[in-house]
This record gives C-alpha cells, structure tokens and sequence, in this order.
C-alpha cells in the first residue's frame, strides 16, 4: 500500500502531445504506471507511441477507460481549466504539474473539485512516486525503493536529494509525495500526514518544509496530537530574505512571518526533530526510529 | 509584483473606489505645478516600493506653495531603506475624522481570499495584528459568491456599529476592493487607511497592490507598471531571462536547479560559515543559454569569489547537464573557480566529462558547499 | 399539520422598520404567528411595536431567538442579499415578497441557499398562510378558513379571488400558497405538489398557473405519476399576446411556448380537469372529489 | 428590454466579441457615406425590434455605391411587422463560409443561464428546435463557476469536429457571451449567426439581446437604449408611471390589482364574448393618482366602450380602493360607463359608497365582466 495510489490507479495524461507530457507519459508507463488515456483538445482519434489513445475531452478518455486519475502537464493559462475538466469527468484523483497557474485560479476551483469529491496534488508539483505502485509526475524513478518510508514535501529536486540520502541508506520510501510550491494547493501538508499516519505500511516519515505560510506549524500540531509515528523534518530558507520570493510563488517571508526559524521552532517544541542540513535526515531519523 | 501606491489608486479608481485625485511629480517644479492645479492644501507622498515612508520623512502635508517647494525638494532624491524616491504622488489633503484599515491577501490556510479589517487604521497592521489582534476582524471570501452584502455589511458595522452611514460606505469599499482584487489578479491589496472625513465622506487615502506574477499573461498592460528604477539590475536581467535570482549580500554564486534545493544550498553555505552571493533556480534544462545567462548574472557582482553548481539529475540525464555546463563556461571568459556537484542518472559519465575540464568536480551537496567556500577564500 | 410550516415556525422579519415590513410584520403577529425579531441594519437596539427586538443582522436575531423562518420585506437590489444573509445565518425556511428583483440576482442565489439547506419562497409572490397555524407574507386571513384543500399559485390577487371562493364553498384550506410570478422562483409548483401530497391533512389541492415556462407541464406529468389526491387546475392568459411580459416577470409567452393553451392540453392529458372560470374551480373540484 | 441589432452588438463588442464595425444611419445621404467611410462591399441593415427582418427586405447586400442607395431608400421607411425602419446598420460584408448560433437564455428549470448552440446558423433557431432538436446542443451554466474552459470547448468541437482552431474561437465566443450576458443583466442574448470566413476567422455579425427590466437600475446607461420610436405611445406612458400595461384590440378597458388576476379578467371577457382592450395591474395601492394615470392611459384609446374596475381588497381596505376610484373618476371628465367590482375587508362599506356616485357596481367578477362587455356595446 501507498498513500492515495493502488494497483486499481488508471490514468489520464491531460497534455500528452505535448513535450513535456510525453516525454513524462513515456516515463510514468516504463515505470509500469497504467497510463490508459491521453488527453489533447483537437487530437482525439490519435495514438500516442502506438500504445495509448488520445482523446479531445477528459470525458471521453475517462468513460472509454474506466480512468479515475489524471496527470496534468498543460501550460499555465490551462491549468485550472483541465483540473476543472478531470474533476468533472469523474477523476478522483488529479496530479497538476504544471508551473505558474494565477493564485487566484487555484482559489476558485478549489470548491469545484471538493464538490465533485476529487484529491488534487500541486499545481507547481513534481507529483507521486509509490515506489513499485505507480508513478504520477515526474519524479525520477532512479532514486526510490520500495520502503517503509513516506515522504511529503513542498520542493521538487530537494525532495530528490533526500530521496536520494534514503535510499542509499537502505531506507525505502511507501509514497515519495510533492506538494508543490504555491500559496494555494490541493494536497497539504496535514492531508499527507494523516494519509500517513493511516497508512499501515507506512512507519515514519519525513516532511521537507520551506519558508512561507505556516503549513508545517499546522503539521506540527497536528503530529503533536496524533501521530506516534517517527517524523523528522527539514526546513529550507533559513537564509532568504524577507519579502522576496525564492523561486516558488509560496516561498517568501512576508510581514515577518513564515520563516524558517519559526517554522523549526514550532516542529521542535512539536518534538519533531529538525535536522540542519540535508545529509542530517537520515540519521536524524534513525536515531528516534526505533525498528 | 509590487507596484506604487499612485498605480494601485489608479487600479482602485477604475473599480470605483473612493481615491482622492492625485498626479505624479518626477520634479519640485512639476509638483508646485500640480499643486497648483488641485488647490492647496496637499499631501507630497514619495512613490518608493517600501513601507515606513511616513517615518522616514517621506510624506508631508502642504498648506502653502512654499511648503510643496520645500517638501519636494528634500522628499526627491530621498533614500528610504535603499530606495531612492524618483517620484511624488501630489494628492489633495483632506480633514480625517477617522481612519480604518481594509485589506485582502490569499489564505493558504483557506484558500480563499481574506478581507481583514479594522477601526485602527492608519498604522502598521502588522503591529496592531500582533499586538491587539482582536481589533481585527476577518473574512474569508467564498469565491463561487464573492464577497456577499450582508458579509460586507457585516464587516462594515462591526467597524463602524453607531453609523449605519459609515458601515455602509466601508461595505461598498470592501466589495469594490475585493473585485479589484480579484480582476487585477493581485496577491495583496490594502486600504490603509479608509478615512472619513468630518461631513463623513469616506475616501481611500493610501493604497498598496501585489500583484501576481503567475498571472501576468493575462494582464498585458501590468507589465508597464513595474519600476525599473526600482529593481536591482541584476533581478531585472533574471527575469528578463526567466530565471528565479535574488541577490544577496555573500561571495560564493550560486547555481541550482529546483527552488527548494536553491533554498537548502544557500542555507548549507551559510553553515559552513560562508556566505552564498545569491539564489538562483536554472530549473530543469540543461541549456547551455540559460547557463550562460545565469553565469553572466551571477559573474556581474564583483563581490562573487566562487562559483557553486548544485545539480540533481533528476530525469534530466547528467552527462548532458555536464555537457551544458562545459558548453556555457567555454564560451565565456570566467576568473573565479566553479564547483560542479552533479547527481542523479549518468552522474559518473557526467563527472567523467568533467575532470577533462577545470571545473572542480564534487560528489555531494556538502562537498561542493565546502569547496566553494574555500576557493572564495 | 401545513406545508412548510407548522407551530415551531419562529420568524425574523427582513426589512421590519420600513412601510411594508412593518405593516405586514403587525398584519402576521395580529394571526398569531410567532414573530421573534425584526432585522433593519443600522436598527439594532430598537424595538419594534414594544413587541418585537430589532437587531442589525439575521445571524444576532436567530441566535438570540432560535428563529428558524425569515420574511423578507426589503427593496429589490438589496433582496437577494438578504435572502443570503437570511440562509447563511440558519434560516430552513425564506419567503421573500420583494418584487422586481433582477433575475440573475436569483440564478446567483439559488446554489447559495441549496448548499445551506434553506428552502425559498418567492421572491415577488404573496407568501403562505396555514389557516390556524402561522402565517408568512401578505395574504389577507379574512379570507381564508382552515380545512383540507391545499392552494399553490404563481399569482396573487387572483390565489386570494380562489381562496374567496373555496372558503365560501365552505372548503378550508391547509396551506395556501404564493410561489411568485418571477421566472426564476425558490420554490416552484412541483416542490409544492410534492409537500400537499406528503401532507396527511391535505385532502385535495388546486393548482393557479399562468402563462410562461413550462412549470404547470412538469407538474402535470409529477401529478399524473405520483399523485392520487384529486387536483384541480386554473391557467390565466389565455388571451395574453406573444412577445410581451404581463406584469409578471415570468408571465411570458415566448417563441411560441409557454402559452395557455399547452398548459392546458397538458394538464387535462394527465386527468387534470382545468377550469374555464376561476368560478369553476371549486365546482370541477366538487366534482371529482369524492368525500 | 428589447435593445436593437447594433445596440447589442454595441455591447458585445465592450465585451471582446468579434463584432465587424458598421454605423448607424437614418437617411440615405448618411448610410452612403457610411458606406464609403467602411469601404464596399456592405451590408444595410434595418434596425426594428422584430425578427424576420431578411424576409421582409430589410437586409440587403450592397457591392456598389449605387445598391448602398437603392437599399437604403428601399428599407428607410419600411413596414416590417408594423414596425417602420427609421434607422439602418452600415456594417462591412463579410464572406461566410460557415454559420453557427449561439444563444443563452433564462432557463427556469434548472434555474441558471442555458447555453445553446448549433451548426444550424443563421435560420430561425425556434425552427431548428422544432424540426431537429438534435442539432442544438445545450449547457446549463453553474453561476458559481461561470461558462468553464472545458465546457466551452466541450461545445466548440461539438460544433466544430474537425477544426480546433474554430472551435477555440467559438469557445472564446461563448465565454465572452456568458460575461456580457451576466454583466448586462440580460435576460436573452443571441449570436445568429456566428460566422467563419474562408480564412477561418470568426465573426458575430448578427445580435440579439434582451436586457432584464427588474436590473435597469443597476444600469442606468442603459436606459438611453430605450428606442422610444419602437414603443406604443400608451405604452410609453404607463411605463413612465410604473404601471404593467399591454394595449390589445378589444373595447372593455380593464384595471385590476395583480396581474394574474388581471389576465383572469382578460380571459374572462374573452370568454363572455367580449374583446379586453388592456392589460393593465395597478398594483396594491389605492392611491387616486395612480388611478388617474392608468384612466388616462386607458381612455387615450378611442376604441375603449367601458371600463371596467376588478379589485380584490386583500389587505387594502375595499372603502380606501373605493374613494381613491371615486376621487380619480371625479377629478377627470369621463365619457364611457365605468363597472367596479371590489372585494375583500370592507367590500360592503366600499359599495355602499361606490352607491351614491354613477360608477356601477357588481358584485362578483363574473357579474362585473359581463356588465361591462354589454355597456361596451
């Protein structure tokens, strides 16, 4: 088991002509992702690598294939757009890659998929990897192992990093997650832990923060509260200047909140180690994880 | 995107806020020249994207032309926290009986918009937030309705509970700023402060808009309202070559691919005792252009000593970022040392390549971090 | 028993400081109908008639007096708005009388009030009365008498000329009902078919239509399914032109549909007898009703 | 509010609409110069508040200078439907090489804006929807959300199968119709048709709105809209008086509170063989002055035989209806009999006094309508 994926996951790649979603869709299905549809407005009736079938609407893809997931790689005056469309269709599950989709867009579909029951991962996202499961995003497939591990975070390549550190450690990963890095996201923080924190298979995990907002605040106190689980974190930031963004539209101290040392401050008294660099991860968590 | 207080009351008003007329002086001549126009009294306002202009002598009441000629002259060419004040908004003056604070920002908590409000206005709400905060009353906008008449109204009356007058005129603000908010695609938007005048007139005498950079290509005009004057050249060359850069105070450059691992190599420099020069997400290509785009912007601080990549694979294969990084440093003329730290798939033909070069190759974050710092010096 | 209501209605009045809502307000109270508040902003504290606390907001009035039920006498641009703050503050049950509210002000509204479980009445209609129960809204209780006839109009004057006529036939009413003449209403003839069928008191009902929409047919195919009370009909406009809006702002006969003449096919087609007269309503009613 | 062709088309354009330019003319002299100023080929067109305007001539390809002529004489003047052409619409010709409709409207059932569109375009839709439902399809649109991407497109390659690019723009089309739709309070909004030319570029080039009267002041601008030409000079007047009135052909004038039970009365004398010459709902009140106005309206028609008066009292007082009619009949010179039926609180008090005066009073609806169709002659 995982967290939000099984063997029953079929998905939809919304954007699948496109560079980014082929090249991506090709990844997802080598991994053994049941990629069973694609979607591009204009190209239904197509075959992409003579293997999956393209379709003009999520619709069609989703009642020709039994589909309940979709992977999103669309520009980003599309984004919302097509999240709104995978929802519609019946997509339980949408994974939106996508970079640089207008805050205010999230804002208003956020109710449109709560109201058709839909989990949304990102936008701005490197998605999932269940290592041995599926494959939802554009995580590199190289770096995982099949584990006990979860891990949630809101970075792309540092994900990978630590990822990396885990598996070299001999620690498998049950669910490498990526929020995202945008003020507005479907999938939080608190949501992965919970899913976490319920997943059997699942026996610790690791949440890579950075600055912005208080999502890891609100993590802290929920893991305080309810998880016995080992959790060990990691913030990034604690050297980015107030009122800049850094990269990721969530990323910015602003009004003298959402730093790294809050942040770290609310995780510790959490009891939640945090370590101070990425290397320090694994063994922070071996040292509390006792197996 | 940040932009003057004169733009965000140019927003305002075309969504029919209550802004007082204003135009904007570049000289002590053209601001006695508006002055002139509007009547006396006025208030000479510095246009500078910072906070605390008023403390820092930024902002001054006019009763006489003398006084404009004087104020202008000592408010232009003023540096406030490092920014220089290129313009004046001249504004007419008008009685305050009571000011009011009116604000929306995005809750990621939430994840709808947020009006926050309050009958302390006029000071900085972050002080009053951490200090008094149940003098500030909340919003959250659902965004299939808007902001509602009776939530505004509501609003509106808790602001101002003994004159429905009032709470009515701070509810209409409210609507009005939150679909200015809405179709400017801003981040941030603040009245502070809402003032009523002594015949209880209300008008929205100070203004301040973020707007969202994700959501430019929908707003081709916006893009007129960024100061150049006011972004770091530096910044202005990144983004013009759509790359993430803040610029720092450090001399070891650095260059990343993915924010969050920017982010953690500036931190991993700063605790080994160096001091990174800057953040920079290349992102996920290995093109040679961004490259030398990024190197160029990085190379034109004097200060920067040492060159760092951070590179993690990914899917993005090694060998070819390697390829990428020879490409671009080739074809430049660099004097300082870069460290290349190179993960994922192909890491050893990538490294391969370049021990044939004179870039420093390292195994790990922490290793190419080390080695930066020492080759700063 | 009535429908809709019944002796837990607790009512707030919309608008109780102004002409209309004060008189009707006094009109409800004289019949025994539990008003509770009155709600004008900017009125708060007031009291009015020595009866009733007026506050600033519904949300005070229900919280302070458990009310349950709002009726709305204010001015059409602020009607829907306070049809809004009357569901989000709790109100189940909203008859707004406000005549001439823009028609996309209640598309707005209608999802507002579904999400929040409130049932609308109205708007521009004359509301509902249960003999001996309660009363909400304007029509006049000289008129009517209880008893076991159920009355659901689109009209006004017209329902009180019925209800005239059935209490001197000596036939009582349940409830009778203005749902208003608006093309976009709350509750519509099939909401109320459906109640006066459920309802165990309600013996036989009458049904007022006019021209417009095609809500009598939908009612007519419901009666025809599901109904085994007997039903009488009355459609007004039969000699209303094409193309022009009598009075009512549903009362339209447009691009052919919408007439008279249909309503009436379709009603008699599902058994329904539909008077000629509205003089003939309380004897084709007789007729079919086997007491 | 029924606007005209380029009034809507006026709006549409505000909207982001592909609308071809063109003016309005109202003589010959000006249509030619119009046409001159646009360039040849063109379209005139009449500009009547009716449909069936191409049947009737009133639209006319013009290749030459000469055609500009002859047709604008031909349509100034014309008689569409009872309708007489004083304006018409110089707008460039485009060539068509497809046509589609595109419409919204109020739909009660579901309660929101309903889309249709067709690749029927260009015909009368109410036909298509009779003969082959099938070729219309339909889209109710959430008003939380508004007319979404994928619903858009969803139509825009229903309509268009195996052409994206013209099935983008019909979606853009219909987005943008949704907006002016909702931002002008319409109650129907009509794109027939909306045309491709061979370069596969799309264009509205006919419209058709109906603005909700119950939303007029939310717009006030739109009053000027208002082609007072096109309206009946009594229906003008009670318009101006805010009375509900439609002038029809008979000869018993009919005053009644409520509408509803005003099309009663009109059925009824219907039914009695008499023929209603109004409807007219003076509403709630007793208000003498409202009943003078709506006598004078009534009375301007030389047809009108009798007049007859249908009140239900409800909660107004029958004796207050009864002296407001004997204070309105009194103040006027009327030379028809006038039969006043009142009932509710207090019937007996108002007939007792209706008694002393030359007003004839019944007693039940049936009894008043017939009376009056016999003085009516």
């Amino acid at each position: 088991m995982a967290i939000f994926v099984d063997e029953n996951t079929r998905v939809v790649v919304q954007g699948i002509t496109g560079r980014d979603g082929g090249f991506h869709a090709r990844e997802m299905m080598a991994y053994g992702t049941q990629v069973v549809a694609g979607v591009t407005p204009g190209r239904g009736g197509q075959v992409f690598d003579d293997k999956v079938p393209v379709y003009d609407t999520v619709a069609e893809a989703v009642r020709e294939h039994d589909a309940n997931t979709s992977v999103i790689f669309v520009p980003p005056f599309g984004a919302a757009g097509a999240i709104c469309e995978a929802a519609d269709a019946g997509c339980k599950l949408i994974v939106c890659i996508t970079e640089g989709v207008p805050t205010l867009d999230m804002v208003k579909v956020m109710p449109y998929i709560q109201e058709r029951g839909a989990r949304l991962i990102g936008p701005n996202c490197p998605g999932l990897l269940a290592p041995g499961i599926a494959k939802l995003g554009i995580l590199p497939t190289s770096i995982v192992k099949e584990g006990p591990v979860g891990l949630v975070s809101r970075s792309g390549t540092l994900t990978y990093e630590v990822v990396y550190q885990l598996t070299a450690a001999g620690l498998g990963q049950t669910t490498c997650l990526g929020i995202g890095g945008d003020p507005v996201i479907g999938t939080t923080f608190m949501d992965a832990i919970m899913a976490f924190n319920e997943d059997p298979r699942t026996e610790a995990f690791v949440m890579i923060g950075e600055i912005g907002g208080d999502a890891e605040e609100k993590a802290a106190a929920y893991i305080k509260e309810h998880v016995k689980k080992p959790v060990v974190s990691f913030i990034a930031g604690q050297t980015a200047p107030p009122g800049k963004r850094m990269g990721h539209a969530g990323a910015i101290v602003s009004g003298g909140s959402g730093t790294a040392a809050e942040k770290k401050k609310a995780l510790e008294a959490a009891g939640i180690p945090v370590a101070d660099r990425p290397m320090d991860i694994v063994p922070r968590l071996q040292e509390i994880w006792k197996r | 995107m940040n932009i003057h207080e004169y733009q965000a009351k140019e927003i305002f008003r075309s969504f029919g806020l209550p802004v007082p007329g204003g135009k904007v002086a570049t000289s002590v001549e053209e601001a006695v020249a508006l002055a002139g126009e509007q009547g006396l009294p006025v208030m000479v306002k510095s246009q500078v994207l910072t906070g605390g202009r008023g403390k820092a002598g930024g902002v001054k009441f006019c009763a006489t032309m003398e006084d404009v000629k004087e104020n202008a002259e000592k408010i232009l060419g003023l540096d406030i926290k490092g920014h220089i004040v290129r313009k004046v908004l001249v504004t007419p003056a008008v009685d305050i009986a009571s000011e009011y604070y009116i604000g929306m920002l995005i809750d990621r908590n939430s994840k709808r918009v947020l009006l926050m409000a309050s009958a302390e206005g006029g000071v900085e709400i972050e002080q009053v937030a951490k200090d008094t905060p149940e003098l500030i009353f909340k919003q959250t906008i659902d965004p299939r309705y808007g902001l509602l008449d009776h939530e505004a109204l509501g609003m509106g009356m808790r602001l101002c509970p003994d004159d429905i007058r009032k709470a009515r005129q701070l509810a209409a603000a409210m609507q009005k700023l939150y679909k200015a908010f809405v179709e400017s695609d801003a981040s941030l938007a603040e009245i502070n402060p809402f003032i009523f005048t002594p015949d209880g007139t209300g008008h929205a005498i100070d203004a301040k808009v973020n707007l969202d950079d994700n959501a430019m290509f929908r707003h081709p005009g916006y893009e007129e309202l960024r100061d150049l004057d006011e972004e770091n050249p530096a910044e202005r060359r990144a983004r013009e070559a759509k790359l993430s850069f803040v610029k720092l105070e450090g001399n070891v450059g650095c260059l990343v691919n993915g924010a969050g691992l920017a982010m953690a190599t500036m931190d991993l420099v700063k605790y080994y005792g160096g001091q990174p020069a800057n953040f920079l997400d290349i992102g996920g290509s290995s093109n040679p252009e961004k490259v030398v785009n990024a190197l160029e912007i990085i190379l034109s601080d004097p200060e920067v000593k040492a060159i760092l990549f951070n590179i993690f694979g990914g899917i993005t294969r090694c060998d070819d970022v390697a390829k990428g990084i020879i490409a671009a440093t080739g074809s430049m003329d660099i004097n300082v040392p870069i460290v290349v730290r190179l993960t994922g798939t192909n890491e050893e033909e990538g490294r391969a390549l370049l021990a044939e070069t004179d870039l420093v190759p390292a195994a790990t974050m922490d290793e190419a971090v080390q080695k930066a710092i020492e080759l700063a010096g």
